[in-house]
């Protein structure tokens, strides 16, 4: 058996090592398993958009990007074995793409000098930079979104959403215990009263919780999900008759599918975002273009426009912007996993950068530094509509409430500063 | 009506209307185990592979697109046409009796004799193999099932509100009832009916009881159990499908939808594995229980998320006080 | 001629009874030994040591647990992933002082104990655990069993995912592994040597699988297996099936309790109970043993050294040298893994290790062939 | 009759000892069904005692009770001079009572050896601490148990097939085997449920040997049910006789053989 092992392990690592000097942005993606309707067009839009600038563009700075893609099924312990043979790839930025394995790479990237972007996901008081010195969650995080739905709710009540009741369905997990703690503070300061339900994983019956929903009347319903656990449970909202327009889920929970097989029901459904949705941006016309006609698209080109695709494009802009930074910084057209972090740490993100990519305003405007890697937590909404079948932004990219969040970020990071014997750095 | 009560027995409703449901993916198990002995593992992802297939025929897709394109590196994915889904069913239950052919001439018949223990274990690795299977021939991506009768009429996507509307007018409160339930409740009356009409007028039928009763004195009387077995796998294809099909319609056609296997093994424990009105008795208690548990005590004093596990701790506790099951015989052991 | 044991003969029961009567099998052990203890870890890196060796050192442990439960017992087990999560969380609590409430009081705290004894109160913590659920086993047989395992598997996920005590009320519901050491060698976090975290698991699993041995070889290996193979018989001719199978359940969980303390603190680092424990974590300690031999402990190692690297083998095979999508290689796993399990029962029932002895049958005999 | 707590000397010169276990006023019932009624019969030390009847008669029934694996309603089982309390079949077994199976009942997952070795597991007391370290009292204690079972095994002549799988073995062996464990346990009352059924001629006799050969050798009580009437009034001391759950004969082999209601039992005469 050990002959056998030392073999194939063998096999493995040559199989492993690099090939040539790229730029490489490995995709971990998640084509398979419970969450793969969401993994599949993520993966699609960050593969894609790369391709776009070598087959465009020749790059980055003249170099090839290579998009290595490591399945990890949303599972930790392939997402490990992931980690461990992109790590020999010198990779210069990675996705993990779920919570549970960017937990698992938070330590271990210091010390191996990876930055990480996690974006929308993973650990949120990751945005202390001086505590986090690789992670990035730029441009917001899940207590920003939490904000950001308060936010909205009190831009449609004028102000003043005391004595309101909010319902919170969250997927029973990591991810989903998310929002509660900013909700629960967001619920002090502005007066409303705060419900929460548990979904357990993969949440295939939620008859009880809208049950629930049903007997406590709130006004809105905010949802933590993920999974087959959205389409259910916007199912169930339409068999209850809840509002469409008072249930607004997180940017997890508000792509084509969690709302296609609901059909017309789910029409006036809301979810918050962080970017732009829609495929009207000249972005497009070139992913069309040099990408998927070229026959050179990374999944079957027809998840183009939808919003985890979008997700994906975006992801991939911001990563390889701070590359160019990265380039512009040491001068040097290979860069390291360093020089990457370094860059990231002063990405800057305006309104015509973007516009100069053919995405104007596809994100919120913002800049990282070194106490702030998290951006400035600008949130959006969306709605969805049925009869055309898209997602239209409904309330423009908006600061969500610092006052609350600053405190959180600051605890939760000082405690894994103590577990760890981590000297901030700033 | 006081408040607590009203929603107390819309809860109770509801969970009735679920332990249907999971009275129907039970219903697959039962079958397989009476005829066979084999406690099939794989009768969720059978349900997955029957609504996926479903799908796939419905849309014309192209059965294994990918991988054909991965290895000749073309660009095939749909046929361009769509099938009607009456016919489409029919396609899907052909597939279904195809699958159960094969699971016995490739898989069963080989493990003739083997110990209890190893055919459950063979059917845990043909619900990885069905799955991957299932996944290489339509993808794995969420889809969403449409099913139609004739024009417009359709499986109910959502609650139409008549209930709700006509009990206020009645009691003064209205009760909630989801009209898909409603629905998936009348198709397993008449499944069960249907199932009940065939094992007792049809010689097959006769057949696949008298084998249910004793193998050896059913082969001595010329019954073949080959046959039997290819008939019994296929009923469960179909009951798959049924179930497939319905739970399909709540939450859309992809991978998770294989976990219903889960819901139905406490329902299992409680009713026995070889009781088709332990079944749907099973259903609807673990239905009831585990609802009135999550809304009562579950939600309010343990955090909610219960009924997971709440239900098979009552199948549990049931067994453990009365370990022939609901409506077995007490069991009189010999040495 | 490869394999001889003509020549070979036990002169006392002791010799007789050890666990290699045949001296080839018995050298080619300390060979065995010698590289894992003195060769690997000069060789191991990262890569080796965290995507091949301590998985599959830590599922062998896992699944030796379970082979003393389901192949020497005969109590089929579904709830493997939710003991290996009492042993996970009881490791991180004592690794981290347990803080023990009374009435919305702080009563006292532990003092934090070393990763060692960590490690093996996630045994202790497991064992009890697995002690309250193997109860019912006594009235409940068989798939009745099996099913309700599953009862413990739901629970102690659900009791980890809400009760926060046994997170330490962070405020994401992980639990993180703090920097801790052996005699100063970092064992836990991220600065790890791979030799040390590598020395450290195989040191629980040599261990296990000598326990694990010595217990199937005694008297209680022969209780459990009356057990399992007739347990009115075993009852009858003065087994105590109760205490048999609840001793039976103790120990396993031990195991499979070491296996997720060391799962967690040391392989992974950061867990979270509902996607690292669950139920799919139980069918795959099971998978290990069809596919290794139920009845083995060498069964046990081989299954887990198979499902550890099958499905990297086959995204070198299918990705990296094929170069196709990753996701019909994984769908391709699946089909695999399945086939595998079926024809695996359908050719050998005893799984690897029985091919195992038939490859030696053969070999004692080669090049003649009767 | 004699004195229950007079030993005899039989005719052939074995040595009799007083009674060990009495039955009293047994009655046994599966729902309506009545198996055993109100049945009572002792034996004694060192005696061979034999329990026949047609099929059906409940014989088996009576070795359960006495094993302990059924509970009658009614009657007491008294041995060694107390009456037992309600126990579970383990604690019969730990009391000294060892039995084999009308349907032969080993280990089929298990060697020979191991199996004649379970018959060895109530003497054996390490606890699982000292069995998981192995060497030392455990070790010692494996060793010394080994040696009373390989001393079994060499007396019922089965050395040959210690190492060998029972799953293998064909049927009279399997017999052996069983009897083998049942007597590695060194027990007082030995109970064996048809130890001759389906044998041929031969197989037969080496079995009778066997019995004859323990209950000389180690001075073993042995209760045996068995349906060939020549082995048994060959073999046993007593007789007990059923029908249909009631006692209908009780003595020496004579006694029984000329006995009206159980010849009528045996020749078929009409119930009433």
């Amino acid at each position: 058996m050990k002959m056998k092992l030392a073999t194939w392990a063998t096999a493995a690592m040559m199989a492993a090592s690099p090939v040539m000097a790229d730029l490489v942005f490995p995709s971990m993606s998640y084509r398979t398993g419970p969450f793969a309707a969401g993994g599949i067009p993520f993966a699609d839009g960050y593969a894609d958009y790369f391709t776009l600038l070598n087959e465009r563009d020749g790059g980055i700075g003249g170099v090839k990007v290579s998009v290595p893609e490591c399945e990890t099924a949303y599972n930790t312990e392939k997402g490990v074995e992931c980690y461990e043979s992109l790590k020999s790839q010198n990779p210069l930025v990675l996705q993990p793409l779920s919570t549970g394995i960017t937990y698992q790479i938070i330590p271990k990237s210091i010390v191996d000098d990876i930055p990480v972007h996690t974006m929308g996901y993973g650990r949120t008081s990751a945005k202390n930079g001086g505590v986090f010195s690789h992670i990035f969650n730029y441009p917001a995080n899940y207590w920003d979104g939490a904000s950001g739905v308060v936010n909205y709710l009190l831009e449609i009540n004028n102000g003043d959403i005391s004595g309101k009741k909010i319902a919170l369905v969250y997927h029973n997990s990591a991810y989903g215990k998310e929002p509660i703690r900013t909700l629960e503070a967001l619920a002090e300061k502005h007066g409303f009263e705060l419900v929460t339900l548990a979904v357990d994983h993969p949440g295939q019956e939620q008859k009880s919780q809208w049950l629930q929903i049903r007997r406590e009347r709130p006004d809105y319903v905010t949802m933590w999900g993920w999974g087959i656990m959205n389409q259910v449970a916007i199912q169930e909202a339409a068999n209850i008759r809840f509002p469409m327009e008072n249930f607004i889920g997180v940017w997890w929970a508000g792509a084509q599918h969690d709302v296609l097989p609901a059909g017309e029901a789910a029409d006036g459904y809301k979810a918050i975002t962080f970017h732009a949705v829609g495929d009207d941006y000249p972005v497009f016309d070139d992913i069309q273009k040099y990408v998927v006609d070229a026959g050179k698209a990374a999944g079957a080109g027809d998840q183009v426009g939808t919003v985890l695709y979008n997700r994906g494009v975006y992801a991939a802009m911001l990563a390889a912007e701070a590359a160019k930074d990265a380039q512009a910084a040491t001068g040097n057209a290979e860069i390291t996993g360093g020089d990457m972090r370094d860059a990231m740490e002063k990405l800057t993100i305006t309104e015509e950068r973007m516009a100069a990519l053919g995405m104007p305003n596809f994100g919120p405007e913002f800049s990282v530094s070194c106490e702030n890697h998290g951006g400035n937590g600008l949130v959006g909404v969306a709605q969805w509509d049925a009869s055309a079948q898209e997602w239209n932004l409904i309330s423009d990219f908006k600061q969500s409430d610092q006052d609350v969040i600053t405190p959180l970020i600051a605890e939760d990071s000082a405690a894994f500063a103590a577990e760890n014997n981590i000297e901030p750095r700033c | 009506m006081p408040e607590q009560l009203a929603f107390t027995i819309e809860v109770f409703l509801n969970g009735l209307m679920a332990g249907v449901l999971y009275a129907l993916v039970a219903l697959g198990f039962v079958l397989i185990y009476k005829a066979s002995g084999i406690f099939n593992y794989a009768q969720g992802v059978m349900a997955l592979f029957a609504a996926m297939t479903l799908v796939g025929i419905q849309n014309g897709q192209v059965p294994f697109s990918h991988l054909i394109n991965a290895i000749f590196g073309t660009e095939i994915h749909h046929f361009g046409w769509h099938v009607h889904s009456v016919l489409a069913i029919a396609f899907t239950v052909v597939v279904m009796i195809i699958l159960a052919w094969a699971v016995q001439r490739f898989v069963f018949r080989h493990l003739v004799g083997q110990e209890p223990i190893i055919l459950f274990m063979a059917t845990i690795g043909l619900a990885y193999f069905l799955e991957g299977v299932a996944d290489l021939m339509w993808g794995s991506e969420i889809k969403a099932l449409d099913v139609c009768m004739s024009e417009g009429n359709c499986l109910p996507q959502g609650m139409n509100g008549w209930i709700d509307q006509t009990t206020f007018d009645v009691f003064g409160y209205g009760f909630f009832i989801d009209n898909l339930d409603i629905v998936a409740s009348i198709v397993a009356a008449l499944l069960v009916a249907g199932l009940v009409m065939f094992a007792q007028y049809t010689k097959q039928g006769r057949a696949m009881r008298a084998v249910a009763d004793d193998h050896q004195a059913a082969l001595s009387v010329g019954v073949s159990l080959n046959f039997i077995w290819i008939l019994v796998w296929s009923l469960a294809g179909f009951v798959a499908l049924v179930a497939g099909i319905m739970w399909g319609a709540k939450s859309g056609v992809q991978f998770s939808l294989s976990l219903i296997a889960l819901k139905a093994l406490p329902v299992l424990m409680l009713g026995g594995f070889t009781s088709i009105p332990g079944a749907i008795v099973g259903g609807l208690i673990i239905g009831v229980g585990e609802k009135l548990f999550e809304f009562l005590i579950g939600a309010p004093f343990l955090g909610g998320a219960t009924e997971n596990w709440f239900a098979y701790m009552l199948a549990l506790l049931f067994l453990v006080f009365r370990p022939q099951g609901l409506f077995g015989e007490k069991i009189i052991e010999r040495v | 001629m490869f394999y001889r044991e003509a020549g070979d003969f036990s002169t006392t029961y002791a010799e007789d009874q050890q666990t290699f009567p045949i001296k080839f099998d018995r050298y080619r052990y300390y060979v065995v030994l010698f590289i894992a203890i003195v060769v690997v870890p000069f060789v191991i890196n990262d890569y080796w040591a965290n995507s091949l060796l301590l998985p599959f050192l830590i599922y062998a442990i896992a699944a030796i647990g379970l082979n003393i439960l389901v192949g020497y017992c005969g109590q089929v087990s579904l709830g493997t992933g939710g003991f290996m999560a009492v042993g996970a969380y009881a490791c991180y609590k004592f690794m981290t002082g347990v803080d023990i409430w009374w009435g919305g009081e702080l009563l006292f705290r532990l003092p934090e104990f070393n990763i060692f004894f960590s490690v093996i109160m996630g045994g202790v913590m497991t064992a009890l655990v697995g002690v309250l659920f193997g109860l019912p086993s006594l009235r409940i047989k068989g798939f009745y069993l099996a099913v309700a395992t599953l009862a413990a598997q739901f629970f102690l996920v659900w009791l980890f995912n809400r009760v926060s005590w046994f997170y330490n009320y962070s405020a994401s519901g992980q639990i993180n592994a703090p920097e801790r050491d052996l005699f100063g060698v970092l064992i836990t976090g991220p600065s790890t040597e791979p030799w040390a975290t590598y020395l450290f698991c195989l040191f629980f699993t040599i261990v296990c699988a000598v326990v694990a041995r010595n217990l199937t070889r005694g008297a209680s290996g022969r209780k459990w297996m009356a057990i399992r193979d007739m347990d009115i018989a075993a009852e009858i001719i003065g087994v105590n099936p109760l205490r048999a199978k609840l001793t039976a359940f103790a120990v396993s969980s031990f195991f499979v309790g070491i296996s997720g303390a060391l799962f967690f603190a040391v392989y992974l680092g950061a867990v979270e109970v509902g996607e690292a424990f669950g139920i799919t974590k139980s069918f795959l300690v099971l998978f290990m043993i069809i596919i290794g031999g139920l009845g083995s402990i060498f069964g046990s190692f081989a299954g887990a050294a198979f499902l550890v690297l099958l499905p990297v083998v086959l995204k070198v095979v299918g990705v990296d040298w094929l170069g196709w999508p990753t996701d019909i290689v994984a769908h391709l796993q699946l089909v695999i893994v399945g086939g595998l399990i079926v024809m695996f029962l359908i050719l050998e029932p005893h799984g690897l290790a029985q091919l195992w002895r038939v490859a030696k049958e053969k070999l004692r005999l080669w090049p003649f062939p009767h | 009759m004699k004195d229950q707590a007079d030993s005899y000397v039989t005719d052939d010169g074995r040595t009799i000892g007083p009674v060990v276990m009495e039955m009293k006023n047994i009655t046994l019932r599966f729902g309506g069904v009545e198996a055993i009624k109100d049945i009572s019969f002792d034996i004694r030390e060192g005696e061979i005692r034999a329990i026949i009847g047609p099929n059906g008669a409940g014989k088996s029934s009576m070795l359960n009770v006495i094993s302990g694996f059924y509970v009658p309603q009614e009657g007491e089982v008294w041995y060694k001079g107390a009456k037992r309390p309600p126990m579970k079949p383990f604690q019969v077994a730990q009391q000294g009572i060892a039995r084999t199976f009308q349907n032969i009942a080993l280990f089929e997952g298990m060697s020979v050896l191991d199996n004649v070795m379970t018959g060895r597991l109530t003497h054996m007391e390490s606890g699982l601490l000292g069995q998981s370290i192995w060497k030392g009292k455990a070790e010692a204690e494996e060793i010394a148990n080994r040696e009373v079972a390989e001393k079994i095994i060499d007396f019922l002549e089965i050395q040959a097939i210690r190492k060998t799988p029972v799953a293998r073995l064909p049927y009279g062996l399997k017999k052996r085997v069983e009897l083998a464990r049942a007597l590695a346990a060194e027990p007082t009352i030995l109970l064996l449920d048809e130890p001759m059924a389906g044998m041929n001629v031969e197989e037969k006799e080496d079995m009778s040997r066997f019995v004859l050969d323990v209950n000389d050798e180690f001075g073993t009580t042995i209760a045996l049910i068995e349906h060939d009437m020549g082995v048994v009034m060959d073999l046993s001391d007593r007789v007990v006789v059923m029908d249909y759950g009631r006692k209908i004969g009780d003595g020496t082999p004579d006694e029984v053989r000329n006995n009206q209601e159980v010849i009528d039992a045996y020749l078929g005469v009409a119930h009433d």
